[in-house]
């Protein structure tokens, strides 16, 4: 392992999604929660261009940095809640839930931490926007239109459920 | 004429019935009552033709019947299907058997005069649970027998749950929880079977479980036995299975409870006799010992528990488990007389419960109790029925001229040659049985009369035709038992080869 | 890819796909534009007929060749075609159910949504039986899932049914990110999404460390799926769902949604894991080694589902954990591996649809009348409406698995499987002592049904199309349970999975 | 070839995924609740990119799979967000541990 | 002789017609029972003048096939079920007709009849019965007549206990027999008489088999006979009518022991330690009776312990092998007994009372009565020329003969008691001062006295037929053609036993008439002796109270020890595993606490735990 660009930019990315997240559980406000999330997922998003996925990291940034944090602040201000967020969940539940964490993380751990096989170069950086454009519209056709129902029924979804009634809004 | 057809007429006869009653309105009480008695008279007009079938010196294979039915699909390219077919039959055993069923319902339909509410729903699953004893015993697969086995389970619970006495709903729970579980096991040999060999037709088993090379280990079979007594050992009841029934037996209505004590429990040994020692008799004669302290052991524990009991229900239901013992005790004996005895004790026992069961339920009706108690002298005013129900406790306790008797005799007399020390602590069965007997009967019928049994009136009209019936069925098999031998000797025959005795 | 390449494929075998999408966007549409006021049940009727000819037309093309679309993303083989024939049949029921639902709590306004949304979710069943591609079946599954939230929590001034949604939305996002995760990995393994080709190159795995690494990810595929059967560990969403959600809507988790599940576990892991070797080309599939794991999930699941149900006062909640149960059942006849075992499954699940859906037809009738959902509402049914009692109690007998009925055929397929080639003792014996157990709750409701005197004599009314799924429901559970070879010749006769679900 | 190993990428999202497991099992409000399991599906699509490049056979289908999973899971939170101020409205509370009023 | 089978018809046949109709006959059904069980006499008669020129007939059909066994049933008159025949019919038919003025009254009339019917049936049946399994079934059905005639008075508390004692008591040696039987059948592969006999013979069974079986038979006799340890029931049984103590518990049923062992004598015979047992025990039971009738009070019980001492004195003389002794005292024990019972049947008839203490000078009030029941006392006491000293002294010559010296004494000892109790009775009952109200004391009817003149007459010439003066026809004609039996006839016993004998009995004629006859010796004498062997026979020997304690205890104790386990082991059980999955599905239920946190946990951990046991156990890491 050699102390190359990329090896560090990944350690600085993947610092920032780490600490991002543990700023997730440990912090207080639930705004600040979500921002230290927006770090995380602009992070991921740099660890896609590391991996040849800037396409990706495109949709990543637009989608969660954008949009899933933005809807994700309204629900926040929506919802006018407290702005203290404390678990009162039992404390055997979370040691419980750290331990069954840890040991899933060893275990899987154990099956990655020497994950090498022969690299090939690949060609995923050339060209990746026409790359994926391809593919979505020639093999994964079926899957793409599919989504888009998908995204139909949450859009409906969404509306039916979040809509304010008439009836409720006179009373409010 | 073709007589295949006859065993299904048979067998699905009170249907008709149940579609009568269906179209009647609920509250003609007594024309329901009396469509009830009559769909089961099919069934037994039939089953004694069968009877007189047989006499003639005709052949029972005449009434076989076996038709395609269900195809599993099979395991692999040789066999491609797991076929059940639906096939009856009867043998002298079997026959003998339907006839009882027959009987008995046609007896019990009468008893069902005594049914407060609901008769509608009463007879219909009366009738069903009708149609479940006699497809039990026709059956000639494992997967009908357990079809027509559970279809008696579900109308049994109804008639015990909704027309019992008091703690009801518990008893029939007790019974379909205990049954369940037993029929549990007894699916699981039924299946492992099924997949080990393709076929659950019971003459085709006993062949291919005969041949030493057959896909079923001794070990295997052996375990299997030991299921199915634990199975049938649930419905006999053996103990320390038992006590599901002595609530039944309490609970239960009349007519459930002499169609339960008189036929249901008899499954139990039916199935013992045809498949544990039809299908696996060496591993039967390995368990032979066992058995025999099994029916022992059921035999006395049940006297003694019978011997301090108040309620004359419960002395006997623990007389129904002390003569259980005796079946098991003739079919440990594997020889002819024991198996015999065992079976003769099935069908005796059927007929003397039935009628106790019976007079228990009229003297319930015209006094409110069956505490022993509380009947004291009862023969100042009922002295018919005490008769009757002396004479019911003499062929109880095995007085010769009656059936009980030859039954026991038969039993005791196979152990004797098998294990005589055993047969000879069973004994003590004997005297224990005439003691309680003796003790709860002259309890309730002798002595001075604790109460006035002015307003009570004795047995009277419809309710002599189960009394004198079944009594006259005990003392005919006491007295000529060769209406019974005959055709079991066949039936025998088949046995006993696979006994190697 | 040029119009050409695509127009070279045969896309009519996608023709029941194509009407419920059709008519799921016409209905959206008609919603648009009918008055407010209308009465939307019309779309519900659509709705069904949409149902009715997708089924014709599953059905029709049943005993064809393999029938591969761009890649495998979607497939039509032996084994679409049967399972998609069970869910069409379920939902279709379920929409009986939900045109005669009786909207309140806030979805009046939406009962034109209701409609289509069933038929998204039906959509989404359909491709995750119909597709060997997974991200296809991500896909199908998720549009279930989504579709399937917005159903449970549609009454929205409802408290239960947010609630219901809620718990589901979570618990359905972690059981997503975990399957995820388990299938990122498969296809790291294999650097591919469809199935075969999945296989294809898993067939001569032997590095331990990969093969390691599949294991694990079938866990996690396996317990994030479980997620859909409602089999433990994943389980304990559904009470709470069921409860809250409405009606038609359990019916349809507890069927439709959960024979999709089924669908999907019975394909990734069959192509998938019954490929991939550990030890070089033809040493143990990774799913026989891992048999004990599902074996132990079963046991689990049976106990689980059959001794927590015993303590329900809410006969909702009590059918949840049934239908926990009963994806024990069906899980050991997956875990036996046997030939028969799609054979057994689906009938498992024919036979579980009729049932089911015949109780919670029954269910709906009672706790619309009683505005609540205690099993001791059910009390003196019997006298208020014997009909009703009978039917349920013969639904409750076959649930039970008891003879006469299409549960008790579909328990002996699964023992004979279960006890063919390596037996299963302990996992058999532990489905045959839980249904013993199961005897008890179900016949707590009997008890009340038959035993316990009414509260009131007010006598039912029973629409019409609930009437139409209590006759099917009833006659399907009696007829499959006397006549069984009418579905298992039609499948032997016309769907030889076997023969065509690996090639 | 390249100076960072798979493994570590892996690792990352291995990481990322505990947490939003973590996040989404004990955090009490329910909206961080749905964004913690956005954040276990970033993980993996990180994998999923991952494997796109340095997996057994590199191709473009992984990133394909992330973005699907990328709007699978736009769809599912808003979703979730929707009900969530459905209930919101009737209950009046967003603390996930409120919600019991369905139990045994 | 080949219609012999229609005698024990002609009593079914009566109980079968009283059973239908006899509420309808009323009192008329005594004419029913009396005319068919007259026909049985009549015909009985015939049979036995018919075998006395013609050899032993024996027919039999199959009754009950049992794979290649057939078991058979039919009947055989030889010389001994002959002789039984006529003096079971001719009892009963005596007792019949006693009956209907004994009886005169009874709401229940026909019921008592039907019974007597019954009874009279199955103890014909029993004594023609071929072969060891018949006799099984009619030794039973007997046991049953008694148990229903014991308990007529059903109301009566004290005879329902009787009735039950006596039917369970019996039962207890019946067992025995049923064992013996049994085994006997596998040794032998045959219930017939003749075969087991022949088996015997032929060295087919073992001795000790021989032994064990022959014992087990005999305990069958000894519950029957009420023989000790088993004849606890006997006296109780005396709460059944008079009449039916005279048939049943005097001269037929309680006989049937003893008959049992005649009739398979030829096995006992081939084992020394079996008849030893018979004699033992009847020689026990002879004085130990003896030593309790010495002081009831109750006529009834005083003739009871008396006919279990006299049972014991035939078991004794059939152990001794004196196998004519023991036949000929049962016929003669059956007359004079019998005769005995209807005169003690006839007093309490007219002084409506038991209590030897209320009765006294009733001779000259009675003075049919009073001569008869001289009559049998002399003959019991074996006062010379009367049957019972003819019977008496053949058996005291066959225990002597048999070389029991210490037997011989015994048997002497009881003779002795007999004597003296018997005149005990007799003078209590008719000399001396009337002790209680004798107001309406009158004679029975003609329809009581005539079958007691009967009985008087046979009580005093049965013992003709076989005396050392005159010839030992009975005797010779039992073992004639019989090789087995020849060796256990007539014995000839030395001239000073029968004088020893007589003056026995006449020192206990003598002794009571000084005590209760001339009143010159205090009643207390012997009481006086020592109050605690007074208290002691009066309560007899404590063997009831012994009983009460050790069996019925056990039993019971056994009883409510099982009772325990069932509700607790068994039931216990059961509640605990129901209990368990309960509390299993409590715990489950509890976990579902509505936080949908706690399921994803849930599911994450069984995950997790799946995950680390794999990597555990999954063997694929390096």
């Amino acid at each position: 392992m050699t102390f190359s660009g990329e090896f560090l930019a990944f350690m600085g990315l993947a610092l920032v999604a780490i600490i991002g997240g543990v700023l997730l559980l440990n912090l207080t406000r639930v705004v600040h929660m979500v921002v230290a999330l927006i770090f995380t997922f602009v992070a991921i998003a740099g660890i896609y261009v590391l991996l040849s996925a800037e396409f990706v990291a495109a949709v990543q940034i637009l989608i969660y940095s954008g949009a899933i944090t933005i809807i994700m602040l309204f629900g926040i201000m929506l919802t006018r809640h407290n702005d203290e967020s404390e678990s009162k969940a039992g404390k055997w539940r979370k040691f419980l839930l750290f331990l069954g964490i840890l040991g899933f993380a060893i275990a899987v751990y154990l099956g990655i931490y020497n994950f090498n096989i022969d690299q090939v170069p690949t060609t995923l950086h050339e060209n990746n926007t026409m790359q994926i454009g391809q593919a979505l519209y020639s093999k994964h056709i079926i899957p793409f239109e599919l989504v888009s129902v998908l995204l139909l029924v949450a859009l409906v979804g969404s509306i039916v459920l979040a809509k304010k009634e008439d009836k409720e809004a006179d009373k409010e | 004429m073709n007589l295949h057809a006859i065993l299904s007429i048979l067998v699905f006869s009170p249907l008709l019935g149940i579609a009568v009653l269906a179209l009647m309105p609920k509250d003609q009480e007594k024309s329901i009552k009396l469509v009830g008695f009559l769909a089961t008279l099919p069934a037994l007009l039939i089953s004694l033709a069968a009877y007189a079938h047989y006499l003639a010196g005709k052949h029972l294979s005449d009434f076989s019947v076996s038709v395609e039915w269900i195809h599993f699909r099979g395991m692999n390219v040789e066999a491609p299907y797991f076929a059940v077919n639906y096939e009856l039959a009867l043998s002298g055993f079997q026959l003998l058997l339907v006839v009882l069923t027959a009987v008995v319902a046609t007896l019990a339909s009468i008893a069902a005069r005594y049914v407060k509410k609901e008769w509608k729903g009463f007879f219909m699953l009366f009738l069903l649970l009708e149609v479940g004893m006699l497809g039990v015993f026709t059956a000639e697969n494992l997967i009908l027998f357990f079809i027509f086995f559970e279809v008696t389970l579900i109308p049994t619970f109804f008639l015990i749950g909704k027309w019992g006495y008091f703690e009801r709903e518990k008893a029939a729970y007790s019974f379909l929880i205990y049954n369940g579980l037993g029929s549990a096991v007894l699916l699981i040999v039924i299946m492992i079977l099924f997949a080990k060999t393709g076929t659950t037709n019971i003459n085709i088993l006993k062949d291919i479980l005969a041949d030493p090379s057959a896909p079923v280990s001794g070990d295997l079979k052996l375990g299997l036995l030991i299921a199915l007594l634990v199975a049938f050992g649930v419905k006999l009841p053996i103990f320390p299975l038992h006590s599901w029934m002595l609530r039944v037996h309490v609970q239960a209505p009349v007519p459930t409870v002499m169609i339960h004590s008189g036929i249901l429990l008899k499954i139990g040994a039916y199935g013992l006799i045809r498949f544990g020692m039809g299908l696996f008799p060496e591993q039967f004669d390995t368990l032979s010992t066992l058995i025999a302290v099994l029916g022992v052991i059921n035999l006395l524990y049940g006297a003694f528990l019978a011997f301090i009991q108040t309620d004359f229900k419960m002395v006997l239901a623990y007389s129904s488990i002390s003569h259980m013992g005796i079946v098991l005790i003739g079919l440990a004996a594997m020889n002819e007389a024991g198996v015999q005895g065992a079976i003769f004790q099935v069908i005796s026992h059927g007929l003397i419960s039935a009628l106790l069961f019976f007079i228990v339920g009229v003297l319930y009706e015209r006094t409110d109790t069956s505490l022993i108690g509380n009947l004291g002298g009862m023969a100042k005013g009922m002295p018919v029925a005490a008769g009757f129900l002396l004479a019911g406790a003499m062929a109880s306790l095995g007085l010769p001229g009656m059936s009980g008797f030859v039954s026991e005799f038969m039993a005791f007399l196979g152990l004797f040659k098998e294990m005589p020390w055993l047969a000879a602590v069973g004994t003590i069965g004997i005297i224990m049985t005439a003691a309680y007997l003796l003790r709860a009967v002259l309890g309730m019928t002798f002595g001075k009369s604790h109460r006035e049994f002015t307003g009570v009136v004795d047995l009277k009209g419809v309710e002599f035709v189960p009394v004198v019936v079944l009594m006259l069925l005990i003392v005919l098999i006491g007295v000529y038992p060769s209406v019974l031998s005959s055709p079991l000797q066949a039936t025998l025959e088949t046995i006993m080869p696979g006994l190697g005795g | 890819m040029s119009f050409e390449t695509l127009s070279q494929f045969n896309w009519s075998v996608m023709t029941p796909e194509f009407i419920i999408l059709g008519v799921a966007a016409l209905l959206t549409i008609m919603d648009l534009f009918m008055p407010k006021g209308q009465d939307r049940r019309i779309l519900g009727w659509i709705g069904i007929a949409a149902i009715a000819a997708a089924m014709v037309s599953v059905a029709s093309l049943a005993g064809g060749a393999v029938v591969s679309i761009l890649d495998d993303t979607f497939r039509l083989d032996s084994f679409a075609i049967a399972f998609k024939l069970l869910l069409l049949g379920g939902a279709g029921l379920v929409m009986f159910l939900a045109v005669s639902y009786e909207a309140k709590d806030g979805m009046e306004e939406y009962r034109g949504e209701f409609y289509y949304l069933f038929l998204t979710a039906l959509l989404g069943a359909m491709f995750m039986a119909s597709s060997g591609d997974l991200i296809t079946l991500f896909i199908g599954l998720e549009l279930l899932s989504v579709s399937s939230y917005i159903l449970a929590g549609i009454r929205k001034h409802n408290l239960k049914s947010n609630e219901s949604a809620m718990k589901y939305v979570i618990n359905g996002g972690i059981s997503t990110a975990i399957t995820l995760f388990g299938m990122s990995y498969v296809y790291g393994l294999t650097g591919s999404t469809n199935l075969l080709a999945i296989a294809q190159s898993l067939s001569g795995l032997t590095d331990g460390q990969h093969v390691y690494l599949l294991g694990l990810s079938f866990l996690m595929i396996f317990v994030g799926l479980a997620f859909k059967l409602a089999a433990a560990p994943f389980h304990m969403w559904a009470p709470d769902v069921y409860q809250g959600a409405p009606t038609p809507v359990t019916a349809f988790l507890s069927v439709v949604s959960k024979t999709a599940g089924f669908v999907i576990v019975i394909r990734i892991l069959l192509t998938v894991f019954g490929a991939a070797t550990t030890k070089g080309p033809g040493s143990m599939p990774i799913l026989l080694d891992m048999q004990d794991y599902i074996a132990f999930i079963a046991g689990a699941t049976m106990i689980i589902g059959n001794v927590v149900a015993l303590k329900q006062s809410n006969i909702k909640r009590m059918f949840a954990y049934s239908s926990i149960a009963h994806a024990g059942y069906i899980l050991v006849a997956l875990t036996s591996l046997s030939s028969n075992m799609f054979y057994s499954i689906w009938f498992y699940l024919l036979a579980y649809l009729f049932m089911n859906l015949g109780a919670f037809a029954v269910i709906q009738i009672v706790t619309e009348k009683n505005g609540s959902a205690k099993i001791a509402d059910f009390a003196g049914l019997y006298r208020r409406s014997p009909g009703l009692a009978v039917v349920m109690g013969i639904l409750l007998i076959s649930l039970a698995g008891f003879p006469g009925t299409a549960g008790f055929i579909g328990k002996l397929n699964i023992f004979i499987g279960a006890f063919a080639g390596t037996p299963h003792y302990v996992l058999a014996s532990i489905m045959i002592a839980t249904t013993v157990v199961s005897y008890f709750y179900y016949f707590g409701v009997m008890t009340q049904i038959f035993f316990r005197p009414a509260a009131n004599e007010d006598r039912f009314k029973i629409p019409a199309s609930i009437l139409v799924v209590l006759i099917v429901a009833v006659v399907g559970s009696v007829l499959f349970g006397v006549m069984p070879n009418i579905a298992l010749d039609f499948m032997n006769n016309n769907l030889d999975i076997l023969a065509d679900f690996f090639s | 070839m390249s100076s960072v190993p798979a493994s570590a990428f892996l690792a990352l999202a291995l990481i990322l995924f505990c947490i939003g497991l973590y996040g989404a099992l004990t955090k009490r409000n329910t909206v961080i609740v749905l964004i913690s399991i956005e954040l276990m599906l970033n993980a993996v699509n990180i994998n999923l990119v991952t494997f796109s490049k340095y997996g057994m056979a590199p191709s473009i289908t992984g990133q394909i799979f992330a973005l699907f999973a990328i709007s699978v899971a736009a769809a599912e939170a808003a979703v979730g967000l929707a009900i969530l101020i459905a209930l919101y409205r009737t209950k009046k509370t967003v603390n996930i541990d409120e919600m019991d009023t369905m139990k045994n | 002789m080949e219609n012999a089978w229609l005698i024990p018809l002609f009593p079914l046949i009566s109980f079968l017609i009283l059973l239908l109709f006899g509420k309808r006959l009323k009192e008329a059904s005594a004419y029913v029972g009396i005319l068919l069980t007259l026909a049985s006499l009549i015909y009985s008669i015939l049979v036995l003048f018919e075998r006395f020129s013609e050899p032993t007939y024996v027919t039999k059909f199959d009754w009950l096939t049992i794979g290649d066994f057939h078991l058979t049933a039919g009947f055989e008159v030889n010389q001994l079920n002959a002789l039984m025949l006529f003096i079971v019919s001719l009892v009963s038919f005596l007792v019949h007709t006693y009956s209907k003025g004994y009886m005169h009254g009874d709401e229940r009339f026909h019921v008592f009849y039907a019974y007597l019917g019954l009874f009279t049936f199955a103890m014909l049946g029993l004594v023609i019965s071929p072969n060891l399994l018949q006799t099984y079934i009619f030794w039973e059905l007997v046991g049953v007549g008694s148990f229903l005639l014991i308990g007529f008075y059903f109301y009566k508390e004290e005879a329902k206990a009787a009735a039950k004692k006596a039917f369970i008591m019996t039962r207890i040696g019946d067992v025995g027999l049923f064992i013996g039987m049994a085994l006997l059948f596998w040794q032998t592969k045959s219930f017939e008489y003749s075969d087991i006999f022949a088996a015997v013979d032929a060295g087919q069974v073992s001795g000790t088999m021989i032994t064990l079986t022959a014992i087990l038979i005999f305990i069958g006799a000894v519950g029957k006979s009420g023989q000790f340890p088993l004849h606890t029931w006997l006296p109780d049984a005396m709460e059944g009518p008079t009449p039916v103590s005279a048939l049943i518990h005097a001269a037929t049923m309680v006989a049937a022991g003893v008959y049992l062992v005649a009739s398979l004598f030829p096995l006992f015979s081939a084992s020394h330690t079996a008849l030893m047992t018979v004699a033992v025990i009847g020689g026990f039971t002879a004085i130990f009776a003896a030593s309790i009738g010495l002081v009831q009070t109750d006529i009834k019980r005083v003739l009871a312990y008396s006919t279990v001492s006299q049972l014991g004195y035939m078991m004794l003389a059939l152990g001794s092998a004196g196998y004519v002794a023991g036949v000929f005292h049962l016929m003669t024990h059956a007359f004079f007994k019998a005769l005995l019972f209807l005169a003690a049947g006839s007093v309490i008839h007219a002084v409506h009372t038991q209590d030897i203490e209320e009765m006294g000078g009733l001779w000259k009030k009675l003075k049919l009565t009073g001569p008869l029941f001289l009559i049998g006392t002399l003959a019991i006491s074996g006062v010379p020329l009367l049957s019972g000293f003819f019977s008496k002294d053949e058996i005291l010559a066959a225990a002597w003969e048999g070389g029991h010296p210490v037997l011989f004494v015994l048997a002497l000892v009881a003779a002795f008691f007999t004597a003296f109790y018997m005149f005990r009775l007799f003078f209590m009952v008719f000399t001396g001062e009337a002790r209680g109200n004798q107001k309406h004391v009158h004679e029975s009817p003609s329809v009581m006295t005539f079958p007691m003149i009967i009985l008087g007459v046979l009580a005093v010439v049965a013992g003709y037929v076989n005396t050392p003066w005159f010839g030992t026809f009975l005797g010779d004609w039992l073992v004639d053609g019989n090789e087995a039996l020849a060796a256990h006839g007539h014995h000839e016993g030395p001239v000073w036993i029968m004088i020893l004998a007589t003056v026995v009995s006449l020192l206990g004629i003598y002794l009571a008439w000084l005590i209760y006859g001339k009143r010159s010796v205090s009643r207390n004498w012997l009481s006086g002796s020592g109050d605690m062997l007074h208290t002691v026979l009066l309560n007899k020997y404590y063997v009831d109270e012994f009983y009460q304690l050790t069996i019925v205890a056990i039993t019971k104790g056994i009883s409510y020890f099982l009772r325990f386990i069932d509700t607790f082991l068994v039931e216990g059980i059961v509640k605990g595993i129901t209990g368990f999955v309960q509390g299993l599905g409590a715990t489950g239920s509890k976990m579902q606490s509505g936080q949908v946190q706690t399921y994803g946990a849930v599911a994450f951990i069984g995950l997790a735990l799946l995950a680390v046991i794999y990597a555990l156990t999954g063997g694929y890491l390096r």
